[in-house]
């Protein structure tokens, strides 16, 4: 304890801060005396900083008395200013939270006296805080907000409007909101337009959001899009699905191939049968007339009977062969292949579609249609609907017209929906609801700023969330969440690293479209 | 266990996980005679209301607070105090529920309460006197020109009432005479102490860094043993570190005491054999490059062996 | 609930072009283009890449597709140095302008070519050094050279340009300079050559001619005789009746002291008299072309959202569903990223990928030439409860290190979440059909600073 | 279907002659990389367009092609312009991760090449999916950044700004 010599000096104490740094700071130290002075003259006035003590009149102080059972800190003298943001009434008496207590101690405004004599700041972190009603971690934050003048009160879920309420409330709620966006971005506002089709289901969504009396007319609307789209989806899927069975690269039927070179011949068959039962009809490659011989080591065919004529192209004749000679000197070791040309077959694979796969190609009897329908498709490939793309399971978004507008190809493309934090609340768990991060601060504008009353404190300009930085960055879940319990008031997560506080704030955006020109 | 605790041990207060330091002394020392910089994170006394400079106490670095204790300059220990009363209060339940008030608590608290009243006492009357000697000199400073003044008005009056009659200059003034009996010292006038760190001795118990436990989560883990082989690592080769979240980073590595020198690098930690992603790498040369500081990939193996690399913008647009 | 506000882009100070249209398709609004034209593109390992030069202007030009393989952005590649081309800007010849370093290396890969085709060291240095001799240049600044017979345009050699005039002495005639751009394949800058000078050196030409027909495919302009193209007279007629064949590409080589290593012909002494070297005109004989290589985002939604863009794997037309399996295989986070990157183009805005600020995508209102990119955006994919597993898991480290970055260029941070409806599974994803299914969630990170911190607080 | 209306025209440009190959795929340097056979192809194409970039769009020189066959990477050796140091570039696809450990591996690589370095460093050649490349450098221990400009006439405000502008 200081002497009452000290005591009495601390009264014609400094008042004003010293410079932090002196000057720019170095670069790289070069070990000459000026850099050291400098050093030294900084480091000195810290410490002089540092060891000052708390030294305060003793009319100016609050006297309290730490209540570990209640878990307050209870007025013995009246209180001070502080009274108008802090502190609260019980049975009779003026109190203080203990982080109140704790911040005002270490601005100098009241001490705390438990057993009878006070507590340093120590203990008082030590007693006060550091349980499990209020963390350590918590207090950083809130201390970090009330030095810069913020009122900082505790969150208490039940002062927030039930969703019901909210309903109830809605249009109030919802429309201010929206002129405000409106009003922030005139440069883009200008060129978007709301009365295309695109806005007009936005401002639909919007509202089927939170569902009102006012816009049931409208989200009835909206699921019926919402059917609409789902159906054709299914229907795409569907069918993606069943031709998906099977994409290996089989440029011809083929029975008896070996393995080794990555034709899969069964795969094959089985999903040209197994495809659509409606197809064989159509199906004109006979199997049973198409030799492809295997002469392989393990099944050596010496005689290769004459091909199909049908099968083959016009000018090509085919006849029956003995290769028996042929078979020696065939290399039928598996080919060496390098890792790259491994790499490439591999990819290759995944490129290529089996032509056995494509209707079209199936429904040709011999080489010559073949032929045909490939120069055909060549012809086509530049024209406005090349069929690889129209005539397939999945087609492009938009129809290719005479008189398309930037508007109308991006309503056309537009195919996800916009979600919105406050979406799809009521169906979530309550498992879900209950294990998300609390929200522990309503933080009020600065003393004079605000028309802040205890007794009706009003809206407070945001919410905290106190997060250690070893916590993980909230999901989109806990996002939502927080925001649906805060309601009209932004979030922001505070988040605490080494005793050092940053804010971040994750919030609801609807990047406007762009509709140029 | 106490016992065990040397004098000139900084103590490191475990609250939490976390470690604080409450001595202005210790952390001058931590600072200049380790190289160890911490981070102020209370209420700077001469200027409460504000966060650009801060004041006791000062919170360590798990990695501080680890290297601390290893080279034997600090003990790590957490108060038992609450523990014992809440034992105690269960003990006492059953029949003192309702008298929960300070003043009716155990006896043994007694001698303390009465000790700081005499305390008080004492400071009061000792301030007084003190007081009234600043006072007396003060006057005493001033008598002549108080005297002066007052014998000018009073001519000025004379002058203008037609009296040129001269007072003759007094000895000393009459504040003076009888200053011991008029001056008035209130109690509210009296200065009153509110100590920072602890000012009784208390129970605390040593918390030791290599072993788990709620009051330091951090022995073992992985990511914690990684920072500390490259804290100590960097610290050996004389540089200042910082937290280095505020850049991504893990640590700010100074040339010299950030106090006057800009930081050369931001360290990031990673277990040698993790995968990086390129999207990370980018991220942090990026910002490196943006506030001119060299990006420091740092990995420690099972050795303890810490590997360095510098990561630059490669100035290709 | 609060909502980020837009703060509208900044437009640059300085743009050098005019906006055309967000899409390369026929819309009200362009009147330069009525037809719907299909762009092509194929797969060359694994990336997708657009050749014709018509298409690249496309789709570069109309919507910001891709990126030039062989520029920073925007496919504008030229062979000429710029430290060169100002070095030499007085005199009138608007040909490319090499080093002599450079044009050793195309020579090199010329022969390595060659060499590969099995043809011994001597016949290819006999090759090339007729394929490269020096080109006269006449003194309008135009490349002096024979006119060949139709049917032999197309390897014609340049005259040996042993005593040609150097540009410098040729002052004087500025007004007769023509501009015109490397690579214009409306201009020939070897039409008006006079046929007399053939006349007289056509016999001694023969032999090398011939040998050169052997490996030069008629359809090529340059060097490059790969292509197993047999030299057919009909094709190389067509060749020239086009009206637009594209010129061999001729450059000026600046060889400093000792000519290129090719032949004794290049020796004159009066061309170095500026102490800079001198130019040769000679032919390149290994051109390099620029190509569009898009990203798979960009690919596939020129494919699927605006149906403007084929793209083949070995001349195969790949479809939809196709190119969707085999870019998913190609790219893990291709579907995730692909969903975001459609949702904000069909929102008008221009999305570009964000390697240089380490993020998954930079969005761009009209394109880059106009604006700086507004937005960094990380892409998520989550599930109905919003949880998902990020493209690159976030700490809080991390997070603060991208906002700051981010920040520091004036963008701001967008997290895209995807969310998946309930009992989406794996398997919905083996479809592009799957996007109608997802919503897309809309976040920004930005840090809250208050006003009174940044009243106290002088950073940095 | 519509008929056919362009099939004359289309050839017309030098990138789009249809009947032949991509000129990548036969330049030579691709091809030697190709048969090194030491990397996948995505750090082959990674490679061939950093070689290319390096090259021909910022005119480095001596560029050099190397495989190996332990890292299983190609990387380049060149000088950024005459009279340089020597430079190591590790060209790789943006998806790709590395660890601490590799990246010791690739500046272990400079070292052997280059007995006299001193200091051992490398650029990181990332290319993304449309072919952007950004290159960082990666060096061995500490280098310490250029220090920070002070400009002192000027306000910190503008300062400020035009610093932006620049890192953009």
């Amino acid at each position: 304890m200081l002497s009452p010599k000290e005591l009495l000096a601390a009264r014609n104490r400094e008042k004003s801060l010293p410079q932090l740094s002196h000057g720019q700071k170095d670069f790289i130290a070069d070990g000459l005396e000026i850099q050291k002075e400098k050093l030294q003259v900084c480091l000195a006035e810290q410490w002089e900083l540092l060891k000052e003590e708390r030294v305060e009149r003793l009319g100016s102080l609050v006297k309290s008395v730490w209540r570990p059972k209640e878990d307050l800190v209870e007025l013995t003298s009246p209180a001070g200013k502080f009274w108008q943001t802090m502190g609260f009434t019980y049975q009779g008496k003026q109190c203080l939270l203990p982080e109140e207590a704790v911040y005002l101690l270490e601005c100098g405004a009241v001490q705390i006296f438990y057993r009878d004599s006070p507590l340093s700041v120590q203990e008082a972190y030590e007693r006060l805080l550091g349980n499990q009603k209020f963390p350590v971690l918590h207090y950083q934050v809130y201390s970090h907000l009330k030095r810069l003048g913020y009122i900082v009160t505790r969150f208490d879920p039940s002062s927030v409007q039930s969703p019901y309420h909210r309903q109830l409330n809605l249009e109030s709620f919802i429309r201010p909101q929206r002129k405000r966006k409106r009003s922030t971005s005139p440069g883009l506002e200008n060129r978007m337009k709301p009365d295309t089709a695109r806005g007009m289901k936005k401002e639909e969504n919007h509202n089927g959001a939170v569902p009102s009396d006012h816009s049931s007319a409208d989200k009835s609307v909206v699921c019926s899009s919402e059917l609409a789209v789902s159906e054709q989806d299914t229907g795409g899927l569907t069918s993606s699905q069943l031709m998906s069975g099977d994409h290996h690269d089989t440029q011809l039927p083929h029975k008896d191939s070996q393995a080794n070179d990555g034709w899969n011949s069964e795969a094959s068959n089985v999903s040209l049968s197994s495809a659509k039962p409606k197809l064989q009809k159509t199906f004109h490659w006979d199997f049973s007339k198409i030799c492809l011989p295997n002469c392989g080591s393990d099944h050596p065919c010496i005689q290769l009977p004459a091909p199909e004529p049908s099968l083959l192209p016009e000018n090509v004749a085919g006849r029956e062969v003995d290769i028996s000679c042929w078979v020696s000197k065939l290399n039928r070791r598996l080919e060496k292949l390098s890792r790259r040309e491994r790499e490439q077959i591999e990819w290759e694979r995944k490129y290529k579609s089996s032509v056995n796969n494509d209707p079209k190609v199936q429904k040709c009897t011999n080489w010559k249609e073949y032929k045909e329908l490939l120069l055909e498709r060549g012809r086509s490939q530049k024209q406005k609907r090349p069929p690889h793309l129209w005539e397939s399971t999945v087609t492009p978004l938009l129809k290719p017209g005479p008189s398309n507008t930037t508007a109308s190809v991006l309503e056309q493309i537009s195919v996800m929906e916009q979600s919105f934090l406050l979406d799809d609340y009521e169906s979530w768990p309550q498992s879900y609801k209950k294990a998300v991060p609390q929200i522990i601060f309503n933080v009020h504008q600065a003393d004079g700023a605000s028309e802040f009353k205890k007794s009706k404190p009003g809206k407070p300009c945001t919410r905290m969330c106190v997060r250690s930085f070893a916590d993980q960055v909230p999901s989109l879940w806990t996002v939502k969440m927080l925001a649906y319990q805060s309601g009209d008031i932004p979030l922001i997560f505070a988040i605490v690293d080494n005793g050092e506080v940053a804010f971040y704030s994750f919030k609801e955006f609807d990047l406007p479209v762009d509709v140029y020109p | 266990m106490s016992s065990v605790i040397n004098e000139n041990m900084i103590l490191i207060q475990l609250l939490e996980g976390k470690a604080f330091v409450w001595k202005a002394d210790d952390v001058q020392m931590i600072r200049e005679q380790h190289g160890l910089v911490g981070n102020l994170v209370g209420a700077l006394v001469r200027k409460p209301r504000q966060n650009s400079r801060l004041g006791l106490p000062l919170q360590l670095l798990p990695e501080e607070a680890r290297l601390l204790v290893e080279v034997g300059a600090a003990v790590l220990v957490r108060s038992l105090s609450r523990e014992k009363e809440l034992q105690k209060q269960e003990v006492l339940e059953p029949e003192s529920a309702e008298s929960s008030s300070s003043t009716n608590e155990g006896k043994d608290e007694q001698p303390e309460a009465a000790a700081y009243e005499k305390y008080l006492g004492e400071s009061y009357k000792e301030q007084r006197k003190l007081a009234l000697e600043e006072k007396r000199r003060t006057l005493e400073s001033l008598a002549d020109r108080i005297a002066e003044g007052r014998s000018r008005r009073k001519r000025q009056r004379s002058d203008q009432e037609g009296d040129a009659t001269e007072s003759p200059l007094q000895g000393p003034i009459k504040e003076l005479q009888n200053l011991e009996e008029t001056f008035h010292f209130p109690k509210e006038a009296m200065m009153v102490h509110l100590p920072t760190a602890r000012t009784s001795c208390e129970d605390v118990e040593e918390v030791d860094p290599r072993q788990v436990s709620v009051h330091w989560p951090y022995a073992g883990q992985k990511e914690h043993e990684v920072r500390f082989k490259v804290f100590k690592s960097l610290w050996q080769k004389g540089y200042f570190l910082t937290n280095g979240s505020k850049f991504g980073g893990d640590f700010l590595v100074y040339p010299g005491d950030p106090m006057r020198f800009h930081a050369h690098f931001i360290a990031i930690c990673y277990p040698y054999k993790e995968e990086i992603a390129l999207s990370d790498i980018v991220t942090a040369a990026r910002l490196g490059t943006n506030v001119k500081k060299t990006v420091l990939l740092c990995s420690a193996d099972q050795e303890g062996e810490v590997t360095f690399t510098s990561l630059q913008w490669s100035g290709l647009q | 609930m609060s909502k980020a506000t837009f703060h509208a882009p900044k437009r640059k100070r300085k743009v050098y072009e005019s906006y055309e249209s967000p899409f390369p398709i026929p819309l009200a609004h362009d009147h330069s283009s009525r037809d719907f034209h299909i762009c092509q593109a194929e797969i060359l390992n694994n990336h997708v890449i657009v050749r014709s030069t018509e298409d690249i202007e496309l789709l570069y030009g109309k919507g910001y597709f891709g990126k030039g393989i062989l520029s920073r952005s925007r496919p504008q590649h030229s062979i000429a140095e710029q430290q060169l081309q100002s070095k030499w800007k007085d005199i009138k010849v608007n040909l490319p302008i090499i080093s002599s370093r450079r044009y050793k290396l195309h020579l090199e890969w010329a022969k390595n070519l060659l060499e590969e085709q099995g043809l011994g060291t001597e016949s290819i240095n006999k090759i090339l050094a007729d394929y490269t001799r020096e080109v006269d240049i006449s003194a309008e600044g135009d490349v002096v050279e024979e006119n060949p017979p139709a049917e032999s345009r197309m390897d014609l050699d340049p005259e040996n340009g042993t005593k040609s005039q150097s540009s410098d002495s040729n002052p004087g005639k500025e007004s007769e300079g023509k501009v015109f751009l490397e690579g214009n394949p409306e201009y020939d800058p070897l039409a008006k050559y006079g046929p007399e000078v053939l006349q007289e050196e056509r016999a001694e030409e023969e032999p090398d001619r011939n040998k050169l027909e052997k490996v030069h495919c008629p359809k090529h302009d340059d060097f490059i005789l790969h292509c197993g193209c047999k030299p057919r007279r009909e094709t190389l007629q067509n060749e020239l009746d086009s009206p637009a064949r594209p010129h061999m590409e001729y450059l000026l080589v600046e060889e400093v002291q000792e000519n290129v290593d090719l032949g004794p012909e290049g020796t004159e002494e009066n061309k170095g008299a500026r102490g800079r070297g001198r130019l040769v005109c000679r032919r390149n004989p290994f051109r390099i072309f620029e190509y569009l290589q898009l990203s798979r985002e960009e690919a596939f939604f020129l494919v699927y959202a605006l149906g403007c863009l084929t793209i083949s794997y070995k001349k195969e037309p790949l479809t939809i569903q196709k190119l969707w399996e085999v870019f998913c295989a190609a790219q893990p986070s291709f579907s995730t990223k692909y969903l975001a990157y459609h949702h904000f183009r069909s929102k008008g805005w221009v999305p570009k990928v964000g390697l240089k600020y380490g993020t998954d995508l930079l969005l761009y209102r009209k394109g880059p030439p106009f604006y700086h990119a507004s937005y960094s955006v990380i892409v998520e994919l989550v599930n109905d409860k919003g949880e998902g597993t990020p493209l690159r898991p976030l700490s809080w480290r991390s997070l603060a290190g991208l906002h700051r970055t981010t920040a520091n260029v004036s963008k701001e941070l967008l997290f895209c979440y995807l969310i998946k409806p309930a009992g989406f599974t794996d398997s919905d994803f083996i479809s592009p059909a799957c996007i109608h299914r997802i919503k897309v969630q809309e976040l920004i990170v930005s840090r809250w600073v208050s006003s009174r911190e940044r009243m106290d607080h002088e950073e940095l | 279907m519509e008929t056919d209306q362009e099939e004359s025209t289309a050839g017309v440009s030098p990138g789009n002659r249809e009947w032949e190959e991509p000129w990548i795929l036969e330049h030579p340097r691709f091809k030697e990389m190709m048969a090194m056979d030491v990397a996948d192809h995505a750090q082959v194409y990674a490679a061939f367009l950093v070689y290319m970039d390096l090259l021909e769009v910022r005119n480095w020189q001596d560029l050099q092609i190397h495989g190996s066959s332990e890292l299983h990477f190609i990387y380049l050796h060149g000088l950024e312009k005459e009279g340089c140091i020597p430079q190591l570039i590790i060209p790789t696809p943006v998806s790709m991760s590395y660890s601490h450990e590799r990246i010791q591996q690739f500046l272990k690589l400079n070292c052997t090449l280059e007995e006299a370095q001193s200091v051992s460093s490398i650029l990181l050649a990332i290319v993304e999916s449309d072919s952007t490349v950004v290159y960082y450098k990666l060096t061995d221990g500490f280098v310490i950044p250029d220090p920070p400009d002070f400009i002192e006439d000027m306000d910190s405000k503008q300062w400020r700004k035009k610093r932006q502008r620049q890192l953009r």
